[in-house]
């Protein structure tokens, strides 16, 4: 499972990409995030409040109760400032 | 101009907004108008003095998103051509952040679907901006302003083409 | 530039898209959005083909005329600067007739302000399109669309800038 | 008083700017016109309906019953469409 981070999230737990497997029973981003919250004390400042977050699976826009596997791209971002 | 009408690029460089625009209906006689914007660095931001500004983006996540929304314009609108040029990387006041640019027939079409391409970009596009300020760097915070453009895209699709085909 | 920001041009001549555009915002770091329509030529008009076209104005009005829209943009919308320039003769298919641009601290201002100018343009000031076909020559008419169009912005002075300012 | 005609009001009357001296009584936008067409078939013929004719005075946009002096400049055309 590939996990991205971008802009303060890349900043607070310090990685911009990295490959993980987590256990079978994470099978969707919100249990992803919860598993992720036990490596460290960048990951659980990063996602210690999920409201300003957002959730890419496979490039596109998906919820935290979106279905999760281990071949899928998983990114997690505040909200878009382009334009 | 790719064989669709539709031209995306994410790119570090500036671009030139006059031959962008005039490759949009280059060839295309029956267009009669191009709308474009040009979205620019500006030197203050929530009361802060701006000395520069970053543009984080998701390779390939961004492309899709900016190709999707320029489906769903076309979707919309009778479009002739679409152009969205988005930059990344550092940026100083002044400088170009972001063109659109549509052609079509009519004027309303053009300017509708113009200003639905850059409503959902902002809020829809993976791009995150970094401000550098006299008090340190800060990420911008999403607008509640941006939320309410997109949505009103929602409730009226193509709100003032109707009024004025 | 003017001193204040509001360029008028009636010209036979072609412009340059890019530079005009530039132009609008150059040297103002506050602006953050600058939005521009450019006005083609059609290769077919009413269902006939159109060979070329030729515009008529009325010199003097003309200048005080679209002086007198850009103003009321102005004072509608907060305009860091805004440009207008139109051709007169004639002209072929695919060439450039009109060139609209506004620049402003915010992207609805500078929307709001562009189409409302190419709205008011249409019907107020004073130029007459003359079309050749192939059954001869003949003098556009004006479109009740292109009223409503103009019309609306008295109804709404600012419609959408209210809703995303 | 100067006159201007423009587009096909130009090709009717065959003139695109005249100066003329109407009687005292034309008072006028109205009056002009009425005075005008019997000026000769091409004036009869350019404005022999009024509805797709508009007017401006001294530059400005005007109506039919906008009053008139001889120093004025005014211009009768067609609906406009520039843009």
């Amino acid at each position: 499972m590939k996990l991205l981070y971008f802009a303060w999230l890349k900043q607070r737990t310090g990685i911009s990409e990295e490959t993980v497997s987590p256990p079978d029973d994470v099978r969707t981003v919100a249990a992803l995030v919860d598993w992720l919250r036990l490596r460290g004390p960048g990951y659980a400042d990063a996602f210690a409040d999920l409201r300003p977050i957002r959730v890419a699976v496979n490039q596109e826009f998906a919820a935290f109760d979106s279905a999760i596997g281990p071949d899928d791209e998983i990114a997690l971002f505040p909200p878009v400032t382009g334009g | 101009m790719s064989p669709s009408g539709t031209v995306i690029r994410v790119q570090e460089a500036d671009f030139d907004v006059g031959a962008e625009i005039a490759a949009v209906s280059d060839g295309q006689p029956s267009v009669g108008g191009v709308a474009a914007f040009v979205g620019l660095v500006r030197d203050i931001a929530g009361g802060a003095a701006v000395a520069a500004m970053t543009l984080e983006h998701y390779p390939g996540m961004t492309e899709k998103a900016l190709a999707a929304i320029a489906a769903e314009a076309r979707s919309r609108w009778p479009l002739d051509g679409v152009c969205i040029v988005h930059r990344f990387g550092r940026l100083l006041p002044g400088d170009r952040i972001v063109l659109v640019v549509t052609a079509s027939a009519h004027r309303d079409a053009a300017f509708d679907g113009c200003r639905f391409l850059m409503d959902w970009l902002k809020t829809k596009a993976p791009f995150w901006k970094r401000e550098e300020t006299p008090d340190g760097d800060r990420w911008v915070a999403a607008r509640s302003d941006d939320d309410r453009a997109a949505e009103r895209w929602l409730a009226t699709p193509a709100p003032l083409s109707e009024k004025a085909p």
